[in-house]
């Protein structure tokens, strides 16, 4: 069954409640390699979207279509203007080239794959970063060489974003070792070492987020219950 | 931690509030987006500097607005770069047909917005330039790392490209000056206890009683290296002496001394520390000739100091010493 | 408690020896006896003025040495007033042969070592006038202590009284506006965290995680009351109210509003309370004539504020408009 | 045995030990009520003082007489000059009009009375205190009365400063019930109750200092060697 633009936004509900219960867990991850705002940061940006997406449910009629890329756009328009510090203009970025390439009402395994391919992109291509430099690329790089394997397999989109989330899950840990080189935690050189980076977290919980509103399959009343 | 604060998501409104009311003869702030502009608005014929940057650093940047330097500054959240579509009408505020310089911190989300940002303008048509401040020398592997810091010397660089940006110079010219600045411009500094963001509501940064973290930034970043408590003249010669050899000072050259303070060490702590390092660059054969002292670049209320040195030249110098009329600076 | 000393003892005599430097267009520093004068000397036919009192409340009062305001400050060791023989070099210094009024803040050990002094320096045949500052209105039955202490209300009575010495005006004169000031100043002050004096190395009062102390002074003495931590708001209710209440404020009248901090609270913090002092001030229907807002009456690195209230009238107004050039208030 | 010179300036030394000593303690009793320098204050001007002692001696000859006045009086200056605070001039006055009644070789137990009326006149007229109010006026006021009262008993030098000390110091413990009234302590109203007096405490010092000079009699070589 392909994905919708009521998944995207179950997904993205799902991103603003994981964010909500792990912004002091993230805040702590960036205290201690940055400058202990990156829960704050976006908790901020996820609960303006919540707001606009409510704003826009109670005015959409119901006979409207909408696309995956609304969702996405919409989402990224208001971290753009919402988040600030790097991680606004980098999830900013994801999220919309994300919604350049799912301007459809339907998105199958492929297109999934499409998505988080586009989001990596605009992460990589904003931030100038590589894989093992310690920032929100390796757990993007991660779920998206996970997602390409699954959808390869033949997997479903459930599937591609369980593959996807369980990489980003298992990236985000991994960064813990590494000597950061981008972002605020080079600064810190050697004693970047050990800490786990925040954005990578973020990112993982993203991801998640995207498989579980895909496990939890639609649901026909209120877009809010289901979040 | 305890703060003279209401709401702390509130911070920042409520304090630039208060600082709109308090000096509504120079500035105007505009709430959502929020910035701050000048209180008569763009100067037609004069080339428009905005700078801007995560709140926590004050009097930097809002303190810095007014007649021979800034025209607009942009404040994001505490430590938090602000976003595209606060910097966008800053920058339209600012311009008075000759142009926008824009004067961006080096931190990858300051860099990242100001450069959404400017694009948007420039489909605005609006000319744009930017320079970026990288004044910190406790980065030490720039190659490895996002690039050096701006701190202090964001303060040298906002002062002379507003002068010269005042005396009539066209883009071109005020964002070589802002160059010279940043080329010639030095900074490191100490904490000896760390700032508490509002809404984390504790230390950014753990130290223990007799230790002292030495080249941090202006977020409540953990420094380079944590070294043993020490005295002032000791922790001076740790900013001051890394600083100098950076910039290569040799005998007879003649530089700005800022001894700037973080928000929670004393004045008269300040003026000890100012003292050792103006008799450490007297003794490398540099004349002091212009000096700065206080809270300008502030990271909330961290108790520390940083040494910003600036290589002087005729051109420089005249700059610093023009006329100067905002919250924070004024001669 | 860090600080950025070297031995405690010095902590005052290398401050000033560093402040002498940076600030040598303006002050001349003396070492033994310790006190700060006008780098120009006396001003031959104007009133001299003095102030002085313990050390820790830079920039009170040398950085208010300079054109428009002071002609000579005497710093004492931390907290503690200065000694007659460093007060009476300092009056012989600021005589420019048309008397000296000597600005002293009403505390027991500053009133008796300006006493000694002023007889000294009348036995010497210099003409002296003194007057007390005493503004803080968070001592509340006076006749059974030593009187109000003086607080941060001393600035405007020296900003004052220098603008009418500046213009020429008599002794007795700049006594009289001094007093004037004097009558129609009020403050109050909160602590959120106590200050460590140098050479006891810990905290002056102890304070829970969720009390302040409110009616401090700028000793780290404690306050009159310790109150549960409260919104900046409500904070600046217990400030201002007191001090509108004494001032006996009605509809109409003009006023200066100054919102002090006490060393370590960020700039950002202060503006809140002043914006929430205006709008009180506001809806007693009175009017915000003139603002200052800064760290200018400290307490070391206490965390907190104080706010002041100076009735305005003409003339009050139009010397506190009065150009003023020193190193820490300059316009 | 009448006292003399020698005496007043075994007096001062000890003085200066007896402070030093005390110094966290006098300082801890300020930042109770005040402060918190008055132990640093007292102990910054009688070091000063054993130093211009020590200068004294070196340069005097060995014939030259001097007065108990003349100790008192270099003391007084030397106060007056280092202290600084309330208590500087306030010791200050007292050791000057202590001197102006001992300008004499030897003191007996009247002379010693006399000395003790004049410096608790020098701090009662310079701090306009009374007794009661919670300053070093009660610790000196007790002494004197005790003093007076061991003369008219026809008491030795010892005797009466015996009795003087040991009423300052119960003087001054009397104090932590009282409100203070004066000084710095008085701003905090009835927060002041509960403490003792430092300037009390220190004069309690002072006094038992002065008797333990007596006690200790005369030594014939290095005056410092009696401190
Ligand atoms: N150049 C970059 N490329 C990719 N990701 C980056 C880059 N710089 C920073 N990041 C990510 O951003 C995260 C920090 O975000 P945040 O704390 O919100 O912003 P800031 O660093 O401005 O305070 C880091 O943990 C890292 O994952
Ligand atoms: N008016 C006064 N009369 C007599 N003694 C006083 C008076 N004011 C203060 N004192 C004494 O001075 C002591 C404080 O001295 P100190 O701490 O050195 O000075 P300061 O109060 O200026 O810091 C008090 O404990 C008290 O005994
Ligand atoms: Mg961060
Ligand atoms: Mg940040
Ligand atoms: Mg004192
Ligand atoms: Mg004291």
């Amino acid at each position: 069954m392909a994905l919708d633009a009521d998944w995207a936004e179950r997904w993205v509900r799902r991103t603003a409640d994981a964010v909500a219960d792990a912004k002091d867990e993230l805040t702590e991850l960036d205290r201690q390699i940055g400058d202990g705002d990156h829960g704050e940061n976006l908790h901020r940006g996820f609960q303006a979207v919540v707001a606009r997406l409510d704003d826009a449910a109670a005015e959409r009629g119901t006979g409207d279509e909408r696309t995956v890329g609304d969702v996405l756009k919409l989402v990224a328009t208001t971290l753009m203007s919402t988040v600030g510090g790097a991680s606004g203009p980098l999830y900013g970025t994801a999220y919309l080239r994300a919604a350049k390439v799912s301007g459809r009402v339907q998105i199958d395994s492929p297109a999934v794959v499409a998505v988080l391919e586009a989001a990596l992109e605009g992460v990589a291509s904003r931030g100038k970063a590589t894989v093992g430099e310690k920032t929100m690329v390796d757990a993007w790089q991660a779920a998206v060489d996970a997602a390409e394997a699954a959808s390869g397999d033949g997997g479903s989109e459930v599937d591609v974003l369980q593959a996807a989330a369980e990489a980003a899950d298992k990236a985000a840990t991994g960064t813990i070792p590494m000597i950061a080189t981008k972002g605020r935690a080079s600064y810190l050189g050697e004693r970047s070492a050990g800490h786990e980076d925040p954005g990578a977290r973020s990112t993982a919980l993203v991801l998640g987020a995207a498989m579980a509103a895909a496990l939890s399959g639609p649901t026909p009343a209120d877009p809010r219950s289901a979040a | 931690m305890k703060k003279l604060l209401n709401d702390p998501a509130d911070a920042v409104a409520d304090s630039l509030a208060g600082f709109a009311l308090a000096h509504a003869d120079l500035v105007r702030v505009n709430q959502m987006p929020v910035f701050v502009s000048r209180a008569g608005g763009a100067v037609t014929g004069k080339v428009g500097l905005v700078s801007g940057g995560g709140s926590g650093h004050e009097p930097l940047h809002a303190g810095f607005v007014g007649d021979g330097m800034l025209d607009a500054a942009v404040p994001g959240s505490v430590f938090t770069s602000p976003t595209p579509d606060q910097i966008l009408p800053a920058i339209q505020a600012a311009d008075g047909g000759a142009g926008v310089l824009t004067i961006v911190k080096n931190y990858t989300g300051d860099v990242l917005n100001f450069e959404t940002a400017v694009e948007l303008a420039v489909e605005d048509n609006i000319e744009v330039a930017s320079v970026l401040v990288n004044d910190d020398v406790a980065v030490e592997d720039s190659l490895y790392t996002a690039g050096r810091r701006g701190v202090a010397g964001t303060l040298a660089v906002e002062k002379i490209a507003g002068a010269a940006a005042d005396r009539g110079g066209d883009l071109a010219g005020v964002t070589a000056v802002a160059e010279r600045v940043i080329a010639n411009v030095r900074s490191m500094g100490v904490a000896l206890a760390a700032p508490s963001v509002p809404h984390v509501g504790r230390p950014s940064f753990d130290l223990g009683d007799d230790e002292i973290e030495v080249g941090i930034g202006i977020h409540g970043e953990p420094g380079r290296h944590r070294v043993a408590a020490a005295s002032a003249d000791e922790v001076t010669e740790m900013l001051l002496n890394p600083v100098a050899d950076d910039l290569a000072l040799v005998r007879g050259e003649r530089v700005l001394l800022f001894v700037n303070g973080m928000g929670g060490t004393p004045l008269s702590e300040l003026y000890v520390v100012y003292g050792r390092a103006r008799r450490l660059l007297e003794e490398r054969g540099v004349t002091v000739a212009r000096s700065l002292v206080g809270n300008y670049v502030t990271s909330l209320e961290m108790q520390g100091a940083s040494v910003t040195v600036l290589r002087l030249d005729d051109e420089l110098e005249a700059l610093w010493d023009a006329p100067v009329n905002t919250a924070a600076l004024r001669w």
